[in-house]
């Protein structure tokens, strides 16, 4: 007799937690065995999370009614904690769960320092935990206590090179963090002030367009886009992820500022839908333009290929934020956008992987003396190269899909009347070009004629995992029906 | 004397320490914005910190009866992520200033195309110390 | 009566305001510490008119102990490394702080510029006044107090902050101890643990402070523990005093900090959070939920779990305090 | 009988207020953390007051605890600003106790 998918979903998700929670606390126990802890953990959290989404997605045509809620400790809402597992919260997961595993068979090759493996297994245990947890979170004030969980563990992993540069951005990245951290703070004080709850669906229901959720909107909205480095909020973001370790630049852009993305989608679906006005949608779409233009004309004119990297981050999330106005036009696009955040983490990963690669071999990551090295890795340059086209938006690559979708959706924008759209659709279109040009700035060198030098010797999980996960970003396109039905489960989403 | 009443109920701690917290929460923001030491930066976002707990205790202390435990516990919890993160980041602050001399944050996008150290090859970096120190290598112009 | 008590508020306020604006006007950042300590202490008194005095307890033994003591060394620290950087010479010994000296630029801030000025005021008042007005408009509510009130008979305590922090809300005070071990790991991640600066203290003054106070606070923080279950207190502040107590035996002998062996230092820091995630797994197989709890367990578990937790603050505590891991983790 | 507690505290808060000028003044890093450990003082009888004004017996446990961590930053401060010397003594005497190795950072 098997039981239904139902039943046992509750206590998979709890054990997600449990799961993450513990490989994190065996490991700061025990550093010197951390780096392997940490690779079965990574491997036992992978498949938990797959098989948690197999159970979710079973469960599926009850789950629509509602999402799936987990009291904790037994207490529900208001009083306890209540973990909150919808559509959204498991495509990140799964999204997380793709993107670290990659992340920590690269790292095995990449921090083979005895003393620093100590270092870095257990930080970054902590912050996947802390993901893992802040896409569960279905309660203001713990959400607050996981983006802690999230910067602090984030902030020393930027760190623990302890290099002038890395530190200069880590100090950089803790101030912004923590005002951040404040602001997002002060916002769920004055909503439990209001309202006397703390639970996000509780607070869903009772809110509505009065002065205390106008300013907690504006003081979460303000923190996450710190946080998220979205214009004007972002220069900390290029110093911070451009100088860290190479998987630490590639879980930040990929999944610490989708993280932050996540939430501020969820507040404005949930708790601050009533604010949701055109005109606010307009504000944060021309915000998005300017994003685009101005992180791709930084990328243009960096030197470095961390930098460059680095700055896509901005302008590629300037896409999200022109997806803003588009959402409260269209309601079935966040879908689009989320998708959109997925392939651009899965890809911008995996640049920052292969960028790290490069790094290793040269020595350095000036682009303009990187030919040879780009030259003499065809596998590392194929990777860079792939997921730089599922980040410009070439056909068939989950990019393309992803870009196709947002353009549909801002044509329909016009069709229903609106001027502004073209501005959107242009945007959207030119975004594309201007990827192009920065992505081909990266792998350009490596088809000019010249010496090869293939630099030191790398590891084969430095060489391999980045195509394989620049392979997964590409292919993600075929995952799109399957991730959009996912999303479709999300209760109280339009 | 229907003058004095509303000025009690005005003044009331549920009332007047949540506007006391608000100034500091607005206090600590002008003096992050305005002072470039890291130290004084990070003493402003303690005294932000602070703000926002008084209008959570003062909100929590609000109407008739018990305070509210629930603001309480929050409040705890709160203060020792404070101390933490504060602890961190003097730590921070402190192995900046061994490295560059300097402690201060200066406004502006910082110049990200300086050389960065790759650590998957620095073997002198096993003892854990760190590298040699590279002066003024960020100061801003 | 209560006209005294609108005026102490009033004044308390006041102080309040006016310490940390002097605090973050100050040009000279030993002065804007001192200022930084006097603010938790009238932080202090505004949370027991507030009818806090769990928080009250943590405000005194952390703003009044631990954050200032770190801050102070703190500046020691940057003057010294300074004063290193500027002599070539390591280790010289601290100039006299009152007397005029090059190196105390070090530890100045010069005056902001002129021309942040308006924008930030006009950016900080917009933001303050915005605040004030939202608060002003907020309902009396009663928050959660009745819904807790109802729920304590079957907490397994009797004071309502240690049930909303270990079986309520056990999952965020699970959390809150990790981000306290989290701050440890970066401090440590960024190199060995430094000499704390310091000068020599001759006479008998110092060390019979020591042996008389560390003792006394030793007692008061197993006192504190101890009360937490039905009076104000509990892990976290017992732990703030600990960890006081063990910051003043390093601060006792900052030259000859005893060789921390790696393993039990680390299962220390960890006791706290292992123990807290052992009982929580166990609640979730035993059909409690995540972090629940047997409703007759729950008294002992929870003493259980406070004990460890208040060992690994406290030895956490001091470890932020020395800031960089010692030399035995590397073993 | 408790007004005229609340008045104390009252008049106590006034002190620490005064007392600020010699925090805000200095000269000296000596007078300002004296002037703090003052406030420590007070802050304990102002605990000790409300807590007979309020009727709160919990604030001696704050009071007692306010007491005892005050001391930290004290020897903190002792610890590393020194305590004044006579004035015939070397300024950079080597106390044996500081010529101990450097650690090996």
């Amino acid at each position: 007799m098997i039981e239904a998918p139902e039943t046992w979903l509750p206590t998979a998700i709890a054990g997600l937690v449990g799961l993450s929670l513990a490989v994190a606390v065996v490991a700061t126990a025990w550093p010197r065995q951390a780096h392997r802890i940490g690779l079965f953990g990574a491997l036992a959290v992978f498949a938990w999370v797959l098989g948690l989404s197999a159970l979710f997605v079973a469960a599926g045509p009850e789950a629509e009614a509602a999402a799936t809620r987990v009291a904790l400790g037994g207490w529900e809402a208001p009083l306890g904690l209540m973990l909150h597992l919808d559509g959204l919260s498991m495509t990140l997961l799964v999204l997380t769960a793709i993107v670290a595993l990659a992340t920590s068979l690269y790292s095995l090759g990449y921090i083979h320092d005895r003393i620093e493996r100590r270092q870095f297994w257990p930080l970054w245990l902590w912050l996947w935990a802390g993901l893992n947890m802040l896409f569960l979170s279905g309660d203001a004030f713990n959400l607050y206590i996981t983006l802690e969980v999230v910067s602090l563990s984030a902030v020393a992993l930027v760190a623990f090179t302890g290099t002038a540069a890395a530190v200069s951005g880590a100090v950089r990245y803790l101030l912004i963090n923590i005002l951040g951290s404040l602001s997002f703070l002060m916002g769920v004080v004055l909503l439990f002030g209001e309202h006397g709850v703390l639970d996000l669906v509780l607070l869903e229901a009772r809110s509505e367009a009065g002065p205390t959720e106008r300013m907690a909107a504006v003081l979460m909205t303000a923190g996450l886009m710190l946080k998220a480095a979205l214009f004007p909020l972002h220069v900390w973001l290029a110093p911070a992820h451009g100088s860290a370790p190479a998987p630490v630049s590639a879980v930040l852009s990929g999944l610490v500022v989708t993280g932050s993305f996540y939430l501020l989608l969820r507040l404005w679906m949930g708790v601050f839908a009533p604010l949701a006005t055109p005109a606010f949608g307009i504000l944060i779409g021309l915000l998005g333009v300017a994003a685009l233009i101005w992180g791709s004309a930084q990328a243009l004119r960096a030197g470095r290929l961390k930098s460059i990297v680095a700055y896509s981050t901005v302008a590629q999330f300037g896409y999200l934020l022109v997806a803003f106005p588009l959402m409260l036009v269209d309601p079935d696009a966040w879908r689009v956008v989320v998708f959109f955040a997925v392939v651009h983490a899965l890809a911008k990963a995996s640049v920052f992987l292969a960028a790290g690669t490069l790094q290793h071999a040269a020595g350095h990551d000036r682009l303009a003396e990187l030919g040879g090295v780009l030259r003499a890795r065809p596998r590392t340059v194929f990777a860079l190269g792939l997921a730089g086209v599922s980040l410009m938006g070439l056909p068939f690559t989950g990019g393309f899909i992803a870009k196709y979708l947002l353009l549909e959706a801002g044509l329909g924008t016009i069709l229903a009347g609106s001027v502004i759209g073209v501005l959107w659709v242009v945007a959207i279109a030119g975004g594309g070009l201007l990827a192009a040009a920065y992505v081909l700035r990266m792998v350009a060198p490596a088809f000019h004629r010249g010496p090869e030098r293939a630099g030191e010797a790398v590891s084969p999980w430095m060489d391999w995992v980045p195509l394989g996960l620049a392979t997964v970003a590409a292919l993600a396109g075929f995952a799109g029906t399957l991730t959009l039905h996912t999303l479709t489960l999300t209760p109280g989403a339009p | 004397m229907n003058g004095l009443a509303e000025l009690a109920h005005t003044l009331a701690p549920g009332l007047l320490y949540p506007t006391g917290g608000a100034i500091l929460f607005a206090m600590g923001l002008y003096g992050l914005i305005r002072r470039h030491h890291l130290v004084l930066r990070i003493l402003a976002l303690n005294i932000m910190g602070s703000g926002v707990f008084m209008v959570l205790l003062g909100v929590a202390a609000r109407g008739e009866g018990p305070p509210d435990p629930v603001a309480q516990a929050l409040t705890l919890t709160g203060i020792v992520v404070a101390v933490s993160a504060t602890a961190f980041a003097l730590a921070l602050v402190v192995h900046l200033t061994r490295l560059t001399g300097h402690a201060v944050m200066l406004p502006g996008p910082p110049d990200d195309d300086a050389p960065v150290e790759d650590i998957s090859r620095e073997e002198h970096h096993a003892d854990g110390g760190p590298a040699a120190p590279h002066p003024d290598q960020d100061r801003n112009p | 009566m209560s006209l005294l008590l609108v005026i102490f508020d009033l004044v308390l306020l006041a102080g309040i305001i006016g310490v940390a604006w002097r605090c973050l006007a100050s040009t000279d950042l030993f002065r804007a510490v001192v200022l930084f300590i006097t603010f938790g202490l009238l932080l202090a008194l505004a949370w027991v008119r507030l009818e806090a005095p769990d928080i009250a307890l943590a405000e005194a033994a952390i703003g009044a102990g631990i954050t200032g003591a770190l801050l102070l060394v703190t500046l020691e620290r940057l003057r010294s490394i300074m004063a290193e950087r500027h002599s070539g010479r390591p280790h010289t010994p601290p100039p006299d702080p009152s007397g005029p000296h090059a190196l105390l630029r070090a530890l100045h801030d010069p005056p902001p510029e002129r021309h942040s000025f308006f924008p930030a005021l006009i950016f900080a008042l917009v933001v303050g006044s915005l605040l004030v007005t939202a608060l002003w408009h907020q309902p009396q509510s009663t928050g959660l107090e009745p819904v807790v009130d109802a729920h304590m008979d079957v907490s397994g305590v009797d004071h309502p902050i240690t049930a909303v922090l270990l079986n309520f809300r056990a999952y965020d005070t699970f959390l809150e101890l990790a981000i306290v071990l989290i701050a440890l790991l970066g401090a440590w991640s960024l190199g060995r643990h430094d000499l704390i600066p310091a000068r020599p203290a001759p006479g008998p003054i110092l060390p019979g402070t020591l042996r008389l106070l560390v003792p006394v606070a030793i007692v008061t923080g197993v006192y504190v523990l101890w009360a937490g279950s039905h009076a104000p207190g509990g892990a976290f502040q017992a732990g703030a005093i600990l960890g006081a107590a063990g910051i003043l035996l390093v601060l006792a002998r900052p030259r000859q900090l005893p060789m921390a062996p790696g393993i039990p230092l680390r299962l220390g820091i960890t006791a706290g959070v292992a123990l807290f995630l052992l009982v929580g797994l166990y609640g979730l197989g035993a059909g409690h939920g995540f972090l629940g709890y047997a409703d007759a367990w729950a008294y002992p578990l929870i003493i259980l779990i406070e004990v460890a937790a208040t060992l690994s603050i406290a030895l956490t505590l001091v470890a932020l305090f020395v800031a960089g891991r010692p030399a035995g983790d590397d073993a | 009988m408790s007004a005229f507690y609340l008045a104390a505290a009252l008049f106590l808060l006034a002190t620490i207020l005064l007392g600020l000028i010699r925090v805000l003044r200095g000269p000296g890093s000596g007078d300002r953390m004296l002037a703090a450990q003052l406030f420590g003082t007070t802050g304990v009888t102002i605990l000790l007051l409300l807590s007979m004004a309020l009727g709160e017996s919990a604030l001696v446990d704050v009071a007692l605890v306010f007491a005892l961590l005050a001391v930290v930053a004290a020897v903190a401060f002792v610890r590393q600003h020194g305590l004044p010397e006579p004035p015939d003594t070397p300024v950079h005497r080597q106390h044996p106790e500081d010529r101990g190795p450097r650690d090996d950072r």
